[in-house]
């Protein structure tokens, strides 16, 4: 039938393994099913892949757009623009059409009437509609399995294996054989159609490559959910919220078929809460008796428990909470990311308080964070966050496989019975006994008639009782100081690599990929060499004030419109206060490397180091000696 | 006239008594309250400690909790071998939610005020109400916010005169009856200065397997006595005027009232005021469902405050148990009980390839 | 009867209007009339006094001190350790006595067996408890009365006019003649038995002076709520907490004095709400709906309404919520001051916030910066802060005399019924027409067709329509910032006292007495002299930048641990970063003078510019030239 | 299918019909609905707009006011030329009571859903029933959180079992016992697919002087779907089993169910639940406060869900009123009207030197 019409300057030099998919369909219309198993079927060919969902605030009949970004070196940060456009939701169809790059391919349903827009582009025209009659017998279904379709029509025409892509198809419906027997033939029908049908002019395809053998494909979300599971969380308490409602979802599920005993009884308990304050309320209750808690939330939520986490913070209650950030302020864009609720999660609550929080990247630190989260609350008897977000929690990323926690669980300093006998009951919950500003707490249930002590959330004394004096008052936050001093030690250290410049970039979180990406692009593409230190924690260790120490210029690269984590830095380290510059982005997608690029190059230029710089530079790489990443 | 001591035994003998399991009355002691004197609440402490050495409660399985109030600060003047948690404002059920989940085996008393659990912490009261922890939960009802100074609660009369003149045009809450509305599998109202009552009630309370509630009327003697307040004093008008000093708290003897099953009588409280009290007689029985929401919605109509035990649900299952938690306490699980083997991270690796 | 005890060394020379009382209670003994009266007393004979009331979490029975400095020279900041301690309370009796400084005047009743402690002090032992059997008939007021005893005593020691005792007993119950015809008797009773059975021996005395005529004595709390009474506050909703109550309590009171209609109707309305969230909310609807609405809290409030506080600034909602903060984090100590919620407000809620806020530091600027905050929050359609703290709130000050307002009062951007018929129905809510950063806006219940818009804590478009845009979500984020920019220039300017000094000392609020009083003590006794900042709001304006920009050192003065607002400084304006030094204070109680003085000199001597800095300051005087207060 | 289309009356000339106030059905519109194919909350969106052009409302004196959810979001489809206010999940009555405040003659129509009204915001749920304002209060109740996928809500049927398998242990919340308990004027319990009944109590809410509190029943077409839940899917099993796809979410038609009053039917939702509706008979006398109170008990007994006006009180006093305050909105007052005379602050100041 019909073949690309009105041919733009067709490609030539061929494109392998290096570009991106955006597949537009509407919200509810079933089409994740078969945007997994594109992506899976990618990731099965070995090529490193990335799956990005742009979906609207709702939960049936709106725009929604699916990202795979296909990279043969593995650069897993969104891409810009988008080679592939998939459309097939006649809302946004023109839309999507509009906003395509020059030379962008076109695929869509041939009744949508594009065909007349964009001659600079290349147009596939499918006839899905008449195709899915063929496809799939069964009326209702039809709806669901046209997605099917264009799986089978870009397995054409970007030479995606099908063989990949029904294993894909059948590891992603695994529990579900009909749903199998239903959709396969639609990947086939497409193919076929398209090998009949297309002519191809475009310069995309992909090759088998070997990178992806010890990976696997998760969502953030459900890698700290593991790393819960698998690091000893007993109590879990929460209000749903997107983007966190499938982590204590996931986390319940995974729970109930790994943490049950033979006997059927749980070792674990999942109470939904009333609201998040109760939610925070709770962890902080089974915190205190002694289970390992947690909690999952986002910025809405993290404000409404801003006056128990300061309960947790001087009662000194050790539970977790994971923030998994959208857009804010405000409600703002549910389901768009960001990394904005730096300020609101260190210092949450009133008076001086600063929290321990860890900032995963990926789904590996995700499931390995989630314990060492759990093991910094017992051992430093505080609230800790994870900060995640929701292109970290809710997208699909490839992954390093998990390793089995070998190390022991972590539950700081507890006095049991025995201890509690051999101190002869001598004790003070909030004496300072190691110097490290931890006390000794004891649980309730305790069997010992010294063991009990009184807690709360005002003044008290060593021996926890209530007291208004100003010297203990002060004597006690002293301590605390202490504690947070202990906690630099303690928390997870930065990544760093190290390069010799005198420049540096620092950045956390879910911008990994797209930062290093953007290193390199600076470093081949423009001849400037970038050291860089990607934070893990707060407070911040001593290798972090090493780094800005010893660079003339760090860039913060940030997703939020206030440079927060830079305002931190500058807070907590003065000294590299002038040295700072900002890379923000906040928009509510996730960042782009190009951004970096562009952000660094226009302010790089305008820099009265960049000459020294520069200088510096073409010596340095000796000089100060190429630590490589550690 | 701390509740520590107000209710001690006469001591026969140097030996001091012992319960059942060979504690003393002053095992189950506190420290010294530093309540009003006169104040109802530490009349409810010195009930909660007869009815533990009583019952023979071990302390130390014990976990109190409260949320902040004058009322909230009791857990400090009572059971000193007992963890204790004194939280924030209004949320104490949550709190009392997670010490559960964490350690099923505690039994949990709590203390609220009706600012703490019919105001701010009014959501929380309702959904714990809903889930059947091992806990006794009371309310000391005074009407106001004791520790603020003296504003109206969401439990104050109507037709009461704040201070600042107005007069509070809401009915008051009826938490008895929510709680009973809600599910709640035990349910009964008291009034502080009725001690054989409330150490009954108390002890069955604390017996009592699953959430218990209490709302129990305890005068705030230093807050309602503004004019126009219908628990205005007495004597703090006309030619007592010099009492009205910024800051000056008078001292009141607490009101006592024994009552018989079945007996209604009215009183005037030390403040002034007057209300009528009916115990529920002694054929009343708190496990017929029908009958209970029947009396409730009688005395509601006869403007009586209905005391003793209002309902009681022989049969609920515990929460925890519900949810199949193991009977070890969560607290206690060790590494190996809570971390799936090898295999388990393995096969879902494998999955996720 | 008795006499002074065991001489300590007589003090020779006479100290005149410059010292010190403590007077030690239990709460609840009514005690709190006497010390008014005192104080008041003192302040009609023309000499500067502050009294200050350290009471417990508590309605009655712990003890209670309320101290009153008096100060010849005016200054109004806690005096370290009393000169002159009254005990009365048995409880605290022997720990005030032991915390005396050496040569204190120690007043207190003969029966508390006192007397050996202690000869280092002067002892003025007096038989209260059988005075006040003669002073008072009625049994029941003898626990009231024999307060009034001790103002008596102490009239005839420090020679306080008797007079001006009657006078302020008198003003203090002016509504109650029966309770002034009980205690009158008291005070002459207690003047007599001290003139005829005590010998002086101390150096402390009082002499009339006219420093007080123009000035008023009030708390901070009633000023505020004086201000917003003038200043056209329609609507307040509140919770209880301390210190905060008696705010919305006599905010209440006066509105009902002086705001009814004389047909009975009220031109506010005020709801006591259930919690802090809904108190928040409620001034959200009715800023929304186009009242002058305010709240008024204290930390544990100001952490509960923190999503709202989001939704006010994303949703562009006026309002103003004034904080008197009180010791934290958590419930911490409610009856004492603090400082400590500076970043807790400033960045109130998750996303990228940043609140305006006004700093009154004392009650004239409390009763002024009430009708600021309310025209800056409806000028800049967004939540605006009023920071005070217990010290302020709950203390009585010496103040000037508030000036009425003669300014309009500001309604912001707001357009009706015939600016709609104007514009033909054509405008857009969130639109920057003039640049500033701020759209024009319209109430509900105007009576025009396009008068209605949608508010909402979601992405929005100009036209206040949903949208879940990149663009649209990053081009309403830069309009804030915008906004932010133009409430720079719209905040209260700060107080700068400038002296030619390289070195400076920012400082802000309830500090501000013992802050000058300390510069003049550096000054005076060693020699070092400073330029004074005093902050009056947040953001900062051009005129703190410059201070920063033009000088070496800046130490930064507040009451909390963390030195949240030199973080804020660091944060917001980095090249002031490294000058920047702290003087903190954090045990609850308000900041002396003296501490000041210590803290800075033990810095200063380590302080590389130190040397610098003063051979600066001989020639500075003349060269930076001394532009005074302004 | 959104509301604002569904329900116009068929053109028959080319003018288009006016009410009272010369306004077309199109004046009292809003934007095109994003809801789901089917969901309940449209079909109550469409009796609202109905309701407001039968009585001839000024749309530019209503403000519409929400919280957060699927239902919350339905105030943004109806009446266009209103104000309209989406807050926070959960804290609508409190900005419903400050609206209040600043502009008494405003008639609020808020829309809130179950977990909005019955979790989150239960604790402002029950302070605003006790507070009189102008306000039409629907909850539009579906058992879930629509908008976050389908947990169960606090007025999720008892036995209900959750995706995850848990099953719902709590008795569901009846919030019109609720209201009626806490002294609201005006209470009544509505089913979505039941248009003519709708209409008519929704038109006496709004015409109703103070709060008239609906609890709509509205079923989510796309959340009740998982196994074992009680509002399953009839056909979602079975050899239907690809409909388990992650993110589909199939069209309903909704269920219509017009009633006659004293009609008792049972019904098959568009989810393949049974219910069974019981309208309240045409001689039952809603200003009788005991005969309502105990229908609503029967009803509780037997199981039934009682539609139509349960009780309403014909002379509440608002609460703007109780209170005093100006006829003139507060937000219009001008200066003169709210800065008192030079002369009080100089008798305040003398007053306190
Ligand atoms: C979040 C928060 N808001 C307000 C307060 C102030 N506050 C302390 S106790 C209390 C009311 C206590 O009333 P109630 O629970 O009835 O106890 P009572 O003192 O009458 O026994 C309030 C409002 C607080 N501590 N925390
Ligand atoms: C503070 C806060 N917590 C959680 C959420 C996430 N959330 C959005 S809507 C919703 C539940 C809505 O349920 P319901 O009120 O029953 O409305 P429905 O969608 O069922 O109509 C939740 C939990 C939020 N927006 N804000
Ligand atoms: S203020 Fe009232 S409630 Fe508080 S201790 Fe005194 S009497 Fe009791
Ligand atoms: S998810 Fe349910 S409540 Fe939400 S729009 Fe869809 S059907 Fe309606
Ligand atoms: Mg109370
Ligand atoms: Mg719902």
């Amino acid at each position: 039938m019909t073949t690309a019409t009105a041919a733009p300057p067709q490609n030539t030099t061929k494109v392998v393994n290096d570009f991106s998919f955006s597949i537009a369909t509407a919200n509810g219309s079933g089409s994740q099913t078969a945007n997994m198993v594109l992506l899976r079927g990618l990731f099965k060919m070995g090529i490193p892949v990335s799956g990005k969902n742009m979906f609207p605030s709702n939960i049936q009949g709106l725009p929604t757009w699916f990202t795979i970004r296909v990279n043969k070196d593995g650069w897993i940060g969104r891409a810009t623009t988008p080679d592939i456009i998939v459309c097939m939701n006649p809302e946004s169809a023109v839309e999507d059409v509009e906003n395509a790059r020059k030379g962008a391919v076109l695929i869509y349903d041939d009744s949508l009437g594009l065909s007349k827009m964009r001659p600079d582009c290349i147009h596939y025209p499918v006839p899905f509609k008449k195709l899915v009659v063929d496809a799939c017998p069964d009326l209702k279904l039809r709806k669901l399995v046209i997605n099917m379709l264009y799986v089978g029509v870009c397995s054409a025409l970007f030479n995606i294996s099908e063989e990949s892509l029904v294993a894909a198809l059948e590891s992603q419906l695994k529990t579900k054989p009909k749903a199998v027997l239903a959709n396969k033939p639609a990947i086939q029908l497409g193919r076929k159609w398209a090998l009949e049908n297309i002519k191809k002019v475009d310069a995309f395809s992909c090759e088998p490559l070997n990178k992806t053998s010890n990976k696997i494909i998760i969502e953030g979300n459900a890698a700290t959910a593991l790393g819960l599971m698998f690091n000893g969380c007993t109590a879990v308490a929460w209000y749903p919220i997107t983007p966190s409602s499938s982590l204590c979802e996931s986390l319940e599920d995974y729970m109930r078929d790994y943490r049950v005993n033979p006997d059927g009884k749980r070792t674990f308990a999942v109470v939904q809460a009333e609201d998040e304050i109760a939610a925070c309320g709770m962890i902080t209750g089974a915190g205190w008796a002694g289970a390992r808690a947690f909690t999952s939330t986002s910025g809405p939520g993290v404000s409404l428990m801003n006056e128990m986490i300061g309960l947790g913070y001087f009662a000194e209650i050790p539970f977790v909470i994971c923030n998994v950030a959208r857009t804010g302020p405000s409600t703002g864009l549910p389901t768009r990311t960001m990394q904005g609720d730096i300020i609101s999660v260190i210092y949450a609550s009133h008076g001086d308080t600063k929290h321990v929080a860890v900032f995963p990247s990926n789904p590996k630190e995700a499931f390995e964070m989630a314990g060492i989260a759990l093991d910094l609350a017992e051992q430093l008897q505080t609230p800790v966050f994870i900060n995640s977000d929701l292109d970290l929690g809710m997208n699909y990323w490839m992954s390093d496989r998990f390793d089995y926690p070998t190390g022991p669980i972590k539950r700081g300093k507890v006095l049991h019975k025995e201890d509690l006998e051999k101190l002869k009951g001598q004790w003070a919950r909030y004496k300072d006994v190691d110097g490290d500003g931890i006390g000794y707490r004891t649980l309730p249930g305790t069997d010992h008639p010294n063991a009990a002590y009184f807690t709360r959330g005002t003044g008290h004394t060593e021996q926890a009782t209530y007291s208004e004096k100003a010297t203990d008052w002060k004597k006690n936050m002293d301590r605390l100081t202490r504690k947070f001093n202990t906690a630099k030690t303690l928390v997870p250290k930065p990544v760093i690599e190290n390069k010799g410049s005198t420049i540096g970039l620092l950045y956390f979180g879910t911008t990994d990929s797209s930062v290093r990406e953007a290193a390199s692009i600076l470093e081949q593409q423009h001849g400037v060499r970038i050291d860089l230190c990607r934070l893990r924690a707060f407070p911040f260790s001593k290798e972090v004030e090493d780094f800005l120490d010893k660079h003339a210029v760090v860039y913060v690269c940030e997703m939020n419109r206030d440079a927060q984590m830079a305002m931190v830095i500058r807070a907590e380290l003065p000294n590299a206060a002038t040295k700072i510059r900002s890379i923000l982005h906040y928009d509510g997608l996730p960042l782009t490397a190009g951004v970096v690029v562009s952000e660094f190059l226009a302010q790089h230029k305008n820099e009265p180091h960049s000459t020294a710089v520069a200088q510096q530079l073409s010596q340095a790489t000796s000089a100060v000696g190429s630590k490589g990443r550690d | 006239m701390a509740g520590t001591t107000e209710a001690a035994p006469p001591a026969e003998s140097k030996q001091p008594q012992v319960n059942l399991i060979g504690l003393s009355k002053k095992d189950y002691g506190g420290l010294k309250s530093t309540l009003c004197i006169g104040c109802g609440h530490d009349l409810i402490t010195a009930r909660i400690i007869d009815a533990c050495y009583n019952l023979g409660v071990r302390p130390e399985n014990v976990a109190k909790l409260s949320g902040i109030g004058c009322s909230s600060k009791t857990p400090a003047y009572f059971l000193n071998r007992s963890h204790g948690f004194n939280s924030v404002h209004g949320r104490m059920p949550a709190i009392a939610t997670g010490v559960q989940m964490a350690n099923k085996n505690l039994k949990m008393i709590a203390v609220s005020g009706d600012g703490d659990s019919a105001n701010i912490g009014m959501g929380h009261f309702v959904h714990v109400m809903r889930r059947n922890l091992n806990l006794l939960y009371i309310v000391e009802n005074n009407g106001v916010y004791g520790l603020t100074k003296g504003q109206f609660s969401a439990t104050a009369d109507k037709g009461s005169k704040q201070k600042s003149g107005n007069v509070n045009p809401n009915e008051p809450i009826d938490l008895c009856e929510m709680a009973y509305m809600l599910g709640c599998g035990f349910v009964a109202r008291l009034f502080a200065g009725n001690s054989k009552q409330m150490t009954s009630v108390i002890e069955a309370a604390i017996a009592y397997k699953g959430l218990a509630f209490l709302d129990i009327i305890s005068p705030c003697v230093t807050f309602n006595n503004h004019e126009g307040s219908t628990k205005s004093f007495a004597y703090a008008k006309g030619n007592e005027e010099p009492l009205h000093d910024i800051g000056f708290v008078p001292a009141y003897d607490p009101t006592y009232m024994e009552m018989d099953h079945g007996e209604e009588r009215e009183i005037t409280l030390s403040d002034g005021s007057h209300i009528t009290l009916k115990a529920l007689s002694k054929d009343f029985d708190p496990s017929d469902r029908v009958a209970a929401g029947n009396q409730i919605m009688e005395a509601k109509h006869s403007k009586k405050i209905l005391t003793g035990l209002i309902y009681v649900n022989p049969k609920s299952e515990l929460l925890m148990d519900q949810m199949q938690v193991i009977d070890t306490p969560l607290s206690l699980l060790t590494e190996k009980e809570t971390r799936p083997a090898e295999s388990v991270l393995k096969q879902i690796m494998d999955d996720l390839a």
